[in-house]
């Protein structure tokens, strides 16, 4: 119980770090290379739900982090909501999809689920391409008066960063008591062997939506606020393939099934993609030198961080989770 | 002309080359149960490799293809060996390496990407041969036909054919029977990744293209599997005519921009019904 | 006694052929209810169909006087079934102790995490796992694999269990523990329907038997009885005196 | 249990503080030097991320040549003169890559204002870059001259510091309807297809809507995916419906196919005006096909804007000139992104001279009055509601033509640009 309880106040520690450091230093520099760390970290987090738990690979997840940020747009745009309901509006909504969609892409397995999830987010992307109301492909503009009721475009910054810091912190904590539970075991059986978890007495179907759903809700909410932020939406930018498959990185790059690895993995990740950015010699080949990294990473440490530093250090083996 | 004729043939054209585009992703899938992500990257290879072929030697597509297939070999070759081999090598059985193996390929695919678009950036190219579209059409499917002929006989007829769709059935069988899978499955992604470079070799002929052209293909290339199955280059030359039949009748009845949503929702509804292609038997 | 499953014509279809025809029969509480047959009599599909691993074409199965044909195989193991399997299924990657726990949350037993864990500690040591509880599962040997499936239906709390071939792959050895594990289970209270290739062991832990042969039944009844029964003996093997032979040498 | 989260939180503190100490250090020394700077400032630092890699990476780096082009011109010369400051101060130019994505953007922009202390900024490539950029600036009180972004929506956000260079999308092919009414006033029924992408969408929109003011018939008005690259279906569409002219396009390569199918079939139509493909010099790669095919353009290396077109209100170099220095450089002609990229640099040269000053609100109000010739064209903003769009700017419509059988593009409208009279695209047939 003890070792599980590390990982956690270890991945709530450095999760604070990055929401505090900004705060207290009142710096926006720190503030927006933090924000784009947590957002990563809470994408990966729900991601690990549905992949390290339930063993279910979703390539299109990115899917999620476009309806939840469409929907938290539109509602501002037409209705001037509060902010803090149409986040919620948009999970629930988000996870009310997941539901839809999940009871019957659910039934594929391993690389057809994959391909299913793929096709679902392009499905979608061109769906809201030819929506008049979303905007269509030229997507929605925030006028600057929506910020005003937040205090104005400062303030709007800080609260945005603010809440996507509180949501990693949420979905951590859900993300924790999940694998720790009898809903988590169940989830665990159905990676391991559906098959059997299934004579085993678990509802499977039910298990593997409830965990689909509840990883689309957290995709949903950040997607909002970064949208939110971001003043404006389109469908390339929301529904972006590659977004997905970085989500998969960082999960996979972390520890897969871990609750500190996807912490670690969506921050190594973030961490190697801004230094190559902003790097002189590398900024005109990072795609090829992140290829590379990563290659490397599937090759030779394909247990990620955490699996490495079990298998490395013995002193870790019964605390690091 | 009538235009239900011509969108007909147009249909069908396309569809032979959309097929062809696919066909190295379907052979990949089909033995060794690798969805290979670096497809499209490979197909935008091949067009630059046609387009550079014809910008300083002024050797067209059609024959300069036949360089790409061997260029595509070895470079298939060596990708296998450095993105697959270890991964692939290591597993029980393909399960274990579905995940990885989709990770790793991406990978490479990002390799690619990268590299072209440093050189490259997303200028789009276009090689003007002096033929019409339709042309240049009739050209690419007459290569597709050629190329699945060849290919179902290389199959069905030789020894090397018959070993590797022996591994593609049962691979620990083929250990067995003294298959030396490692040759096997490398030769097989080789014979992959050199079609999807010659179908980029052809395509740059008849269409105009840039860094990210690939990933169009590379997409429609999964849905003519799931629709064509994974068993023969016939069924997948079926499948890319079935969706090329099906975007261009569409597209005269609803606006051009929802196909690619009817594509993907037929993609996914296939997969739930007939995972194992139309063809197929059911799962 | 009251009988707690009932199976009324039950069939099942793969394409064309025939695997399971019009089988009837009972199992009474308490009992332990052998079925036995060559290979591809139909036996596992006769067990997956009763616990809706696969979907009967058609005929009933009765569960405590419910009709549970059409129950989706985790609502009938919260209804007090519990399946083995015949090829063992460990949760590879989870430790032992949590494979069971897995059984105890689910099954009919329907724990909480915290006395699952405790129920999972218990079965563990009933069936002589309890050293390698940390072990992850994947890790076991096959005869310790298949005290694991045994465990984890145990720790389900069952009032049926389904023991399909648990015997299959032990040596002489491993087989008479394994018999006293069964014997043990029908001490609790807890009804048996065990599937065996081995016959002298089924015979002997057995208080009844059905036969089947080619998707049907041929025979039922006490063990004695039904090894005797000439049918029985043919569809084992064809020659009459030689089945009757081996069945001898116990 | 307190003991483990003493220690989880002293750990995780300790091991991510080590790794930012390099950053928070050089955030520190920053802050310091810049009080230093102040007093003696010696760059005007400019920000601007480019798309080096993803979608736009092609225009993103002529708009970026451009720029650099601007800056090196002003350097030579010794800098802007900031009358505030009494002294010419030479210009530094700081740019990262944005991958052509939203993701980082504001966090770039950030960075360029707050750790590189940016004293004004340039667009990235593209309206919805420039939308993402533009929220960043505005926060900061920073100036954004946004080129290489035609939308309209960005302006009807009601921001105070974004200012546009190209013509808004809006008016992209008012004046190719225009052209259409005045050369072939029997014309009734056009097509209309367009790429399904941002800016390709509020050009269509709006010349749609245009076009039916002016009395045409949109008999055919359709969007096509991004990537598209077979037109069969949609000409085949058009062809039926009988439309006389067909307009629309969106990026270069589906212009480049389109021109290249209607040729194939020979569609007799009276005008085929395509978006960004018939600008680009490589369009001619398609040979015959591109003859007569008509397209508007922001700029054209062969327009002529010096001080001899607006002796009154010129301002930099002529469009001749850049062209010759950036052919010098680059070898090869630049394109109207390059072009714009150079024209933002010049639009802020002029508003810091006038104003004499750095600070933001002199500088605002410099651009809110200007009124400029450039070699770019005529450069004007608007007032609320759409504050900082373009209103001075035009578009000028080239159509590729034979001369000497060689295909030549040339500018047919308006009058006092063209350098040829347009000739009906169905001529050739």
């Amino acid at each position: 119980m003890k070792k599980n309880l590390f990982s956690l106040l270890l991945a709530l520690g450095i999760i604070f770090y990055f929401i505090l450091t900004p705060m207290i230093l009142n710096s926006p520099i720190l503030r927006e290379s933090s924000f784009t760390t947590l957002m990563y970290i809470a994408l990966a987090i729900s991601l690990n739900i549905l992949m390290g738990f339930t063993g279910y690979v979703s390539f299109g997840h990115v899917v999620f982090f476009g309806i939840g940020g469409y929907i938290t747009f539109a509602l501002l745009y037409y209705y001037k909501i509060s902010l803090f309901l149409a986040l919620i509006l948009a999970g629930i909504f988000a996870a009310l999809i997941a539901a839809l969609l999940g009871s019957v892409v659910l039934n594929l397995r391993g690389a057809y689920f994959a391909i299913a999830t793929i096709g679902i987010n392009e499905a979608i992307k061109s769906l809201v391409n030819n929506l008049e109301f979303l905007g269509g492909a030229e997507g929605l503009f925030f006028n600057m008066k929506i910020y005003k009721s937040y205090g104005g475009p400062q303030n709007a910054l800080w609260l945005s960063f603010y809440l996507l810091g509180i949501i990693t912190i949420v979905v951590l904590i859900i993300s924790y008591l999940i694998k720790h539970s009898k809903f988590g075991l169940g989830l665990f059986a159905i990676r391991e062997d559906e098959d059997a978890a299934s004579t085993l007495g678990v509802n499977t179907k039910l298990f593997k939506t409830i965990a689909f759903m509840i990883s689309a809700f957290f995709p949903a909410v950040v997607g909002g606020i970064f949208f939110f932020k971001n003043g404006s939406i389109d469908p390339g930018s929301a529904f972006s393939l590659t977004k997905s498959v970085e989500m998969i990185f960082m999960v996979m790059l972390g520890g897969i099934g871990t609750i500190l690895g996807p912490v670690l993995g969506a921050i190594t990740y973030d961490k190697i993609k801004e230094t190559l950015l902003v790097s002189e010699a590398f900024k005109n080949l990072h795609l090829t030198i992140s290829g590379i990294i990563l290659l490397l990473i599937v090759l030779f440490v394909p247990e990620g961080i955490i699996g490495f530093l079990r298998r490395k250090i013995k002193v870790l083996k019964n605390i690091l989770d | 002309m009538n235009v239900y004729i011509d969108t007909f043939i147009n249909g069908i054209l396309i569809g032979l080359i959309y097929g062809l585009a696919a066909m190295g992703l379907a052979l990949i899938w089909g033995v060794l149960k690798v969805i290979n992500l670096s497809h499209g990257a490979f197909i935008t290879l091949g067009m630059f490799l046609s387009y550079l072929i014809f910008k300083y030697f002024h050797i067209p597509p059609y024959i300069s293809v036949f360089f790409t297939l061997i260029i595509g070999f070895i470079l298939g070759f060596l990708a296998y060996f450095i993105s697959l081999h270890k991964i692939v090598s290591h597993a029980k059985n393909f399960k274990e390496y579905e995940l990885s193996s989709l990770l790793s390929t991406f990978s490479l695919s990002l390799i690619i990407t990268g590299f072209l678009l440093f050189i490259f950036a997303t200028t789009p190219m276009a090689i003007n041969l002096p033929l019409s579209l339709f042309e240049t059409k009739l050209l690419a499917s007459f290569f597709s036909i050629i190329f699945t002929i060849a290919l179902t006989l290389f199959l069905y007829k030789t020894y090397m054919g018959k070993a590797i769709r022996a591994v593609s059935q049962n691979i620990d069988a083929a250990k067995l029977m003294g298959v030396n899978t490692t040759l096997i499955l490398a030769i097989s992604f080789a014979i992959g990744i050199s079609l999807a470079m010659a179908a980029g070799n052809l395509i740059a002929m008849v269409f105009p293209f840039s860094t990210l052209s690939g990933i169009l293909y590379e997409l429609k290339s999964f849905v003519i599997c799931v629709l064509g199955g994974l068993g023969n280059p016939v069924g997948t030359i079926v499948g890319g005519i079935i969706l090329g039949l099906l975007e261009n009748f569409f597209g005269l009845f609803v606006n051009q921009g929802l196909v690619p949503f009817i594509e993907f929702t037929i993609l996914i509804l296939l997969l739930i019904f007939k995972p194992n292609g139309l063809f197929g038997g059911s799962k | 006694m009251p009988s707690i499953l009932k199976v009324e014509n039950l069939s099942k279809k793969f394409g064309g052929l025939l695997a399971l025809n019009n089988v009837s029969f009972e199992v009474k509480e308490k009992e332990i209810l052998g079925i036995i047959g060559p290979n591809g009599a139909g036996k596992s599909t006769l067990f997956k169909c009763i616990t809706s691993i696969y979907k009967p074409s058609s005929g009933k199965v009765y569960f405590k006087e419910f009709d549970v044909t059409n129950y989706p195989t985790y609502k009938k193991v919260k209804m007090g079934m519990a399946i083995t399997h015949q090829i063992v299924k460990p949760l590879k990657e989870l430790s032992v102790l949590e494979n069971v726990m897995v059984g105890a949350c689910y099954g009919k037993a329907n724990l909480s995490i915290k006395e699952a864990r405790e129920k999972a500690l218990e079965v563990l040591d009933f069936v002589g796992l309890y050293d390698k509880k940390d072990l992850e599962a994947g890790k076991l040997n096959v005869p310790q694999k298949k005290r694991l499936e045994m465990a984890r239906a145990l720790a389900s709390d069952p009032e049926l269990i389904f023991l399909d071939e648990v015997l299959a792959g032990l040596n002489p050895a491993e087989v008479s523990k394994m018999l006293d594990v069964i014997l043990k289970i029908r001490e609790k209270g807890i009804t048996i329907l065990m599937i065996e290739h081995l016959m002298h062991a089924i015979m002997k832990v057995s208080d009844r038997i059905i036969v089947l042969d080619h998707g049907q039944k041929i025979a039922e009844g006490p063990p004695q009885k039904v090894a005797k029964n000439e049918k029985v003996i043919e569809a084992y093997l064809g020659d009459p005196k030689l089945a009757l032979k081996l069945l001898k040498e116990k | 249990m307190k003991k483990y989260l003493s220690i989880a939180l002293a750990l995780s503190f300790a091991f991510f503080g080590c790794l930012d100490k390099k950053e928070e250090k050089g955030n520190k020394q920053s802050i310091s030097e810049t009080k230093a700077k102040t007093a003696s400032k010696d760059f005007i630092v400019i920000g601007y991320t480019e798309s080096k890699t993803g979608k736009f990476a092609t225009e993103s780096r002529e708009q970026s040549q451009g720029l650099k082009l601007w800056a090196e011109d002003v350097n030579k010369n010794g800098g802007i003169y900031v009358k505030a400051l009494g002294k010419k101060l030479k210009v530094k130019l700081i740019s990262y890559d944005d991958e052509s994505l939203k993701d980082r953007v504001q966090q770039l922009y950030t960075r360029l204002i707050t750790e590189d202390k940016a004293d004004f900024l340039i667009s990235p490539y593209s309206s919805g870059l420039t939308a993402s950029a533009a929220v960043v600036s505005e926060q900061y009180g920073k100036v954004l001259i946004a080129t290489g972004a035609a939308s309209d929506k960005i302006f009807k956000k009601g921001y105070e510091l974004v200012y546009q260079i190209y013509t808004p999308a809006s008016r992209y092919l008012k004046d190719a309807i225009d052209l259409l009414k005045e050369k072939h006033p029997d014309v009734i029924k056009i097509a209309i297809i367009y790429e399904n992408s941002n800016f390709a969408k509020s050009v269509a929109t709006a010349a749609k809507k245009y076009a039916e003011e002016k009395g045409f018939k949109v008999v055919v008005f359709e969007s096509y995916d991004p990537g598209t690259s077979d037109f069969t279906t949609l000409i085949n569409k058009i062809k039926e419906k009988g439309a006389q002219a067909l307009i629309g396009g969106g990026h270069f390569t589906d212009g480049q196919a389109i021109a290249k199918q209607v040729n194939d079939v020979k569609l007799p139509l009276k005008m085929l005006c395509i978006l960004v493909a018939p600008a680009i010099d490589k369009f001619k790669e398609i040979g015959k096909a591109a003859l007569y095919v008509s397209g508007p353009s922001q700029w054209e290396p062969k327009v002529d804007y010096s001080p001899k077109t607006y002796p009154e209100k010129f301002y930099g170099i002529s469009s001749k000139e850049f062209v010759e220095k950036y052919k010098k450089i680059y070898a090869k002609d630049p394109s109207y992104h390059a072009a714009g990229g150079y024209a933002a640099g010049l639009v802020l040269q002029k508003a810091i001279e006038d104003s004499g000053s750095l600070e933001t609100s002199k500088v605002k109000n410099a651009l809110d009055n200007m009124d400029i010739y450039t070699l770019f064209g005529h450069i004007k903003f608007e007032k609320a509601p759409y504050h900082g769009r373009q209103e001075g700017h035009k578009m000028v419509i080239v159509q590729w033509q034979e001369k000497q059988n060689k295909l030549d593009k040339e500018i047919v409208y308006p009058k006092e640009a063209s350098t040829s009279n347009y000739i009906p695209y169905n001529k050739k047939f």
